[in-house]
């Protein structure tokens, strides 16, 4: 067990968020692959206040705050596709796209 | 074998029972209600939790695969007892435990009737959509066949309702095309599921938003449900959509049980005013207790079916009153309840005049016609009938015909007119106690009075 | 040895569940593997020694994810799966970038001369945590909780069709509110 | 705090499992007395071994396109979240694991049941049965955060997340008397996240059982003896967070906190009976627009007592 391991995992899991965000053309799917990358994030961050700084509690603060945006991610996602849905019934970031017009 | 044996006899001392009650069965539903309270049995909520399925009422040939389906939901070992007589019960269900200890039915009637319906007894197929789809296909304008569809469910379990919350949003083209009212089939007409299910049509939701809808019958076979009622509902999570009423009607059931004296004392036998009085009483406290148990306050049901049965039986005005007026205050003072069922189910008076509604629901939607208007009005009518259940006066023969079921309960037939438009935007447990407090009683209903009835 | 073992373990799992994210058709399936992912990486939080940060992300996470099942359930095509299909755009190119980010990551990770352990952790890290949060960075916190919260319910407030015009009428004097369904107060 | 003795671990699901079979019967005479059959004590003894045994030897259902990983998942989880839940619970002040943050883990536990109830009624593919799911998680929105404020309340007071320390600072007053809301509160959402009547509408009877509907044989021991193993693990920790745990005259800490359970428990069972089933349409806007605020106001006084 070291940091290394710790960082490549949070990597990992960083990496499937971004294919899965890249991918997927629904919103809520979208957002998935946004809270897997904060995933990787808690992570890191918690291996780097055991390995790096456990003196301080900053590594904590981060993942305090990432738990928060992720929390508010997904209030303010569901509310935006809630808002989408109703206009325009569509749940896809292809769709959505076309609002622009 | 020895120790599951062993376990199956131990366990068969306390059985849940399935109890289910068609057309003409209400005097043996009472019978096994008064037996199963003084064994302690627990009642079962669907088949998966029962042991025991017991019904009461005439099954005909239109039921048979109904009842069917019920008993293919039911876990093994179990056990079907059909009750034809009152006195019978305690025999049939000391005989139902019997054989229940003794590891339960293979077969029987229903398992034949599976057979028949080429459904396999594959445990995969308890809910048999997939015969489901094939019986009913091709004619979706057969009310008949439609029936038969929805009543299998109409016991709530495994039920159309497949993957609530919605199968598919790509599935709406194709679908909505072939109904000619709103709700039916759920079984696409084209494409297959896996399952042979079909998949949810789409409709706009009350905030705004395109959701998915099911189509989910509830009763007939659904405990604490009026009589052979079927209302067809077209679901959006828990929300009703539309609903439409059906109502089971089969020849050869009985005259019905609550009108009893009316049709004797019209056929020339004596009747006292007492024993009409009886059965409006016992016919008012069946309801409260039927609306308690959809209200999830078991204790205050059981007492109702309690004093009902003592009614029924003939006890004496001064034997039940105090416990009838403790019962009748406790459920005044009962601030729950009320809350509860406050602003449930609204019938306006105009509305309600208009649908030839009379008796306790027509004065109940004079003070505000809600849920809680209407069983409070039950209370007002058991009170003010009690004191006269020793009346031995004889009932004239022309009240008997004149009357007849309206004085008895004369909500019952306008009840299904006005009941769709009373459960539209309602959700699932606010649609049970509509229902409950609504009263409606069926048996009694010629078929013809009523629009959209099926059966034979 | 038993740490290193449960590292490599719930580490796999979290990838794998996180993988399945994205590999299952089943709507409801999908939410619970990324539960399943978040409840793995709490495991590894516990791991390093965050009792509170560990317990509170599988708090968090599981309402979380239960709530955005609803609303998978409800938007989302093909909820339960029954009808396999792929709703992928891209997918060649995003596979390319999340692979080159992996492999960049990881060659940072092993190339960079990490600094020695400073500091032992505290006896108590959830009180560091606390002072550390509520301490010299109060005010700080309590601004951006604030932030946060009126964004939350700004943003369900757009997402909402009824507002008090509808519910108490275009004067706002109606005694109790026109909702579909009533609630048990009568706000 | 005491070492953590081996034994503790096995003796914790054995006086779990006893006090839920007392819950059962207990449940079962009072049902008896409303039908006013007299059965005989022994009977009613019988009860929980019975059902036990009806359920071990029913055959399970399945039904059709079932999501099976997702409902035996559920299923399992009722139990399994209650018995973690029940680690940090004192027994005269030997917990089988006093974590630092026991209040945290306590309520993380729990709130797995939400995600556990959902998949139970997702998984079979029926109406009634997801419903019932959904209802129970309208009723977590509506008593968690009640419940996380009278949770906090008590720990507050304490200065401290670890259950043992919210014992020994009962060690003089009891919390219950000086936060009384936040203890009433407490016993509300204990019914609520347990489902147990008044707030059964999850497995209510007007869905035909709801999450239960379509459950049978082990699935239903598991997925209902859960559910009563919580209403027991709730209900014992509404002794060490607000009734001083094991403290006590005369009687030994650890009977001291098995009769405050006991007690706690056959007034959370009684009251059940007295209530008819509450809907979430309802308790939703109660809890946020009155509880909330309430528990709000008494955690803030706590504070300000603490202070």
């Amino acid at each position: 067990m070291s940091l290394e391991l710790f960082l490549v995992l949070g990597a990992g899991l960083l990496a499937i968020g971004l294919f899965g965000a890249l991918t997927q053309q629904s919103v809520v799917m979208l957002m998935m692959g946004l809270e897997l990358m904060l995933n990787g994030v808690i992570v890191a961050a918690a291996a780097f206040w055991h390995f790096l700084a456990p003196a301080t509690a900053d590594g904590q603060v981060l993942i305090v705050v990432v738990i928060t945006a992720m929390a508010v991610e997904m209030a303010m996602g569901f509310a935006v596709v809630t808002a989408i849905f109703r206009a325009r019934d569509v749940d896809m970031t292809d769709m959505a796209a076309d609002l622009k017009e | 074998m020895g120790v599951t044996g062993a376990l199956l006899r131990f366990a068969a001392g306390r059985p849940h029972i399935l109890l289910l009650e068609v057309p003409g069965g209400t005097a043996e539903r009472f019978a096994v209600e008064a037996e199963l309270r003084h064994r302690c049995w627990p009642a079962a909520a669907s088949p998966a939790e029962a042991d025991i399925l017991v019904l009461t009422g005439h099954i005909g040939a239109w039921l048979m695969p109904l009842v069917g389906r019920v008993w293919r939901q039911m876990p093994k070992p179990r056990v079907f007892v059909h009750v034809d007589s009152p006195s019978d019960v305690p025999q049939l269900l000391d005989e139902g435990r019997r054989r229940l200890a003794t590891g339960g039915e293979a077969s029987e009637v229903l398992d034949g009737e599976e057979q028949n319906s080429g459904e396999s007894e594959e445990e995969h197929h308890d809910d048999e959509h997939g015969s489901d789809a094939d019986r009913c296909g091709g004619n979706h304008d057969d009310e008949n066949d439609e029936n038969t569809d929805g009543g299998g469910h109409g016991n709530g379990h495994g039920a159309e309702s497949e993957q609530s919350g919605g199968d598919d949003h790509g599935a709406e083209d194709g679908h909505d095309g072939g109904h000619d009212h709103g709700g039916g089939h759920d079984h696409g007409d084209g494409m297959e599921m896996p399952g042979g299910l079909g998949m949810a049509d789409r409709g706009p939701d009350r905030d705004g938003l395109q959701l998915d809808q099911l189509h989910v019958p509830l009763g007939p076979l659904l405990p604490d449900w009026p009589v052979g009622l079927v209302v067809h509902t077209t679901l959006q999570g828990d929300v009703v959509q539309q609903a439409r009423v059906d109502v089971l009607h089969e020849d050869g059931a009985d005259g019905d049980f609550w009108n009893e004296p009316w049709r004797r004392a019209a056929a020339g036998q004596e009747v006292s005013r007492g024993e009409r009085a009886r059965r409006c009483v016992a016919a008012y406290l069946d309801g409260l207790a039927r609306l308690l148990r959809v209200a999830g306050w078991l204790d205050p049901a059981v007492g109702a079916g309690r004093l009902r049965d003592e009614v029924l039986a003939g006890a004496r005005a001064d034997q039940v009153t105090t416990r009838l007026r403790r019962l009748v205050r406790q459920l005044r003072r009962a601030r729950t309840l009320r809350w509860l069922t406050d602003g449930l189910g609204v019938l306006p008076f105009d509305r309600a005049e208009a649908a030839g509604i009379r008796g306790p629901a027509l004065n109940a939607s004079r003070s505000g016609g809600d849920v809680t208007a209407r069983w409070q009005a039950w209370l007002a009518e058991i009170e003010r009938t009690l004191p006269e259940v020793d009346d031995p006066a004889v009932l004239p023969a022309r009240e008997g015909q004149a009357q007849g079921l309206s004085e008895e309960d004369p909500a019952s037939m306008p009840a299904l007119a006005v009941l769709p438009e009373l459960l539209e935007g309602a959700e699932l447990a606010a649609v049970r106690l509509i229902v409950a407090s609504l009263h409606p009683n069926i048996t009694t209903l010629d078929s013809r009075q009523v629009t959209g009835v099926a059966g034979d | 040895m038993v740490i290193t073992v449960l590292f490599w373990i719930l580490g796999v799992f979290a990838l794998v569940s996180g993988a399945l994210v994205f590999r299952l058709d089943s709507m409801a399936r999908v939410t619970f593997a990324l539960l399943a992912s978040f409840l793995f990486v709490a495991g590894e939080v516990l791991l390093l020694g965050l009792s509170y940060l560990g317990v509170v992300i599988v708090l968090m996470m599981t309402m979380e994810m239960v709530i955005m099942a609803v609303f998978m359930v409800m938007y989302m095509m093909n909820p339960a799966g029954l009808m396999p299909m792929a709703m992928l755009h891209n997918t060649r190119g995003a596979a390319a970038i999340a692979g080159g980010l992996f492999v960049a990551l990881t060659t940072g990770i092993f190339l960079v001369d990490w600094p020695q352990r400073a500091g032992r952790p505290p006896a108590e890290p959830t009180r560091a945590l606390g002072e550390a949060l509520m301490g010299p960075q109060m005010l700080t916190m309590m601004t951006l909780g604030l932030a946060l919260f009126a964004t939350i319910v700004a943003t369900v407030v757009l997402s909402t069709h009824r507002g008090r015009y509808e519910r108490f009428g275009d004067d706002l004097c109606a005694d109790r509110p026109d909702d579909p369904i009533p609630g048990g107060v009568g706000r | 705090m005491t070492e953590v003795p081996l034994w503790s671990v096995l003796v914790l699901p054995a006086v779990l499992a006893v006090i839920t079979a007392g819950t059962i019967a207990f449940d079962a005479v009072l049902a008896a007395r409303a039908t006013g059959a007299t059965g005989s004590p022994s009977q009613t003894a019988m009860v929980p071994l019975r059902e036990v045994a009806r359920l071990l030897v029913a055959q399970r259902r399945t039904t059709v396109a079932a999501d099976g990983v997702l409902w035996r998942t559920g299923v399992l989880t009722v139990p399994i979240a209650a018995l973690l839940a029940a680690v940090v619970l004192p027994l005269g002040g030997v917990a089988v694991a006093d974590l630092a943050v026991g209040v945290v883990w306590f309520n993380a536990m729990e709130i797995l049941t939400w995600a556990a109830v959902w998949m139970a009624g997702w998984g079979p593919n029926s109406a009634f049965s997801l419903t019932g799911g959904y209802r129970f998680v309208a009723q977590g929105l509506a008593y968690e955060l009640p419940h996380m404020f009278a949770l906090i309340t008590a720990a507050t007071a304490a200065g401290t997340l670890r259950v043992g320390g919210i014992v020994e600072a009962q060690s003089g007053l009891w919390f219950v008397t000086w936060m009384p809301v936040a203890f009433v509160v407490y016993l509300l959402s204990a019914a609520a996240m347990a489902f147990w009547g008044p707030f059964d509408a999850p497995v209510g009877g007007d869905l035909a059982g709801g999450a239960a509907a379509e459950l049978s044989g082990v699935d239903r021991l598991a997925f209902l003896g859960g559910r009563r193993l919580l209403l027991v693990v709730a209900a014992a920790m509404a002794v060490p967070l607000f009734l001083g745990g094991g403290n006590g005259p005369l009687l030994p800490p650890w009977l001291w906190t098995l009769v405050k359970t006991v007690a706690v428990l056959a007034a959370i069972v009684w009251l059940a009976r007295r209530f008819p089933t509450v809907r979430m349409e309802r308790f939703a806007e109660f809890a946020w627009v009155v509880l909330i605020p309430l528990t709000i106001l008494q955690a803030l006084i706590v504070a300000l007592v603490v202070l």
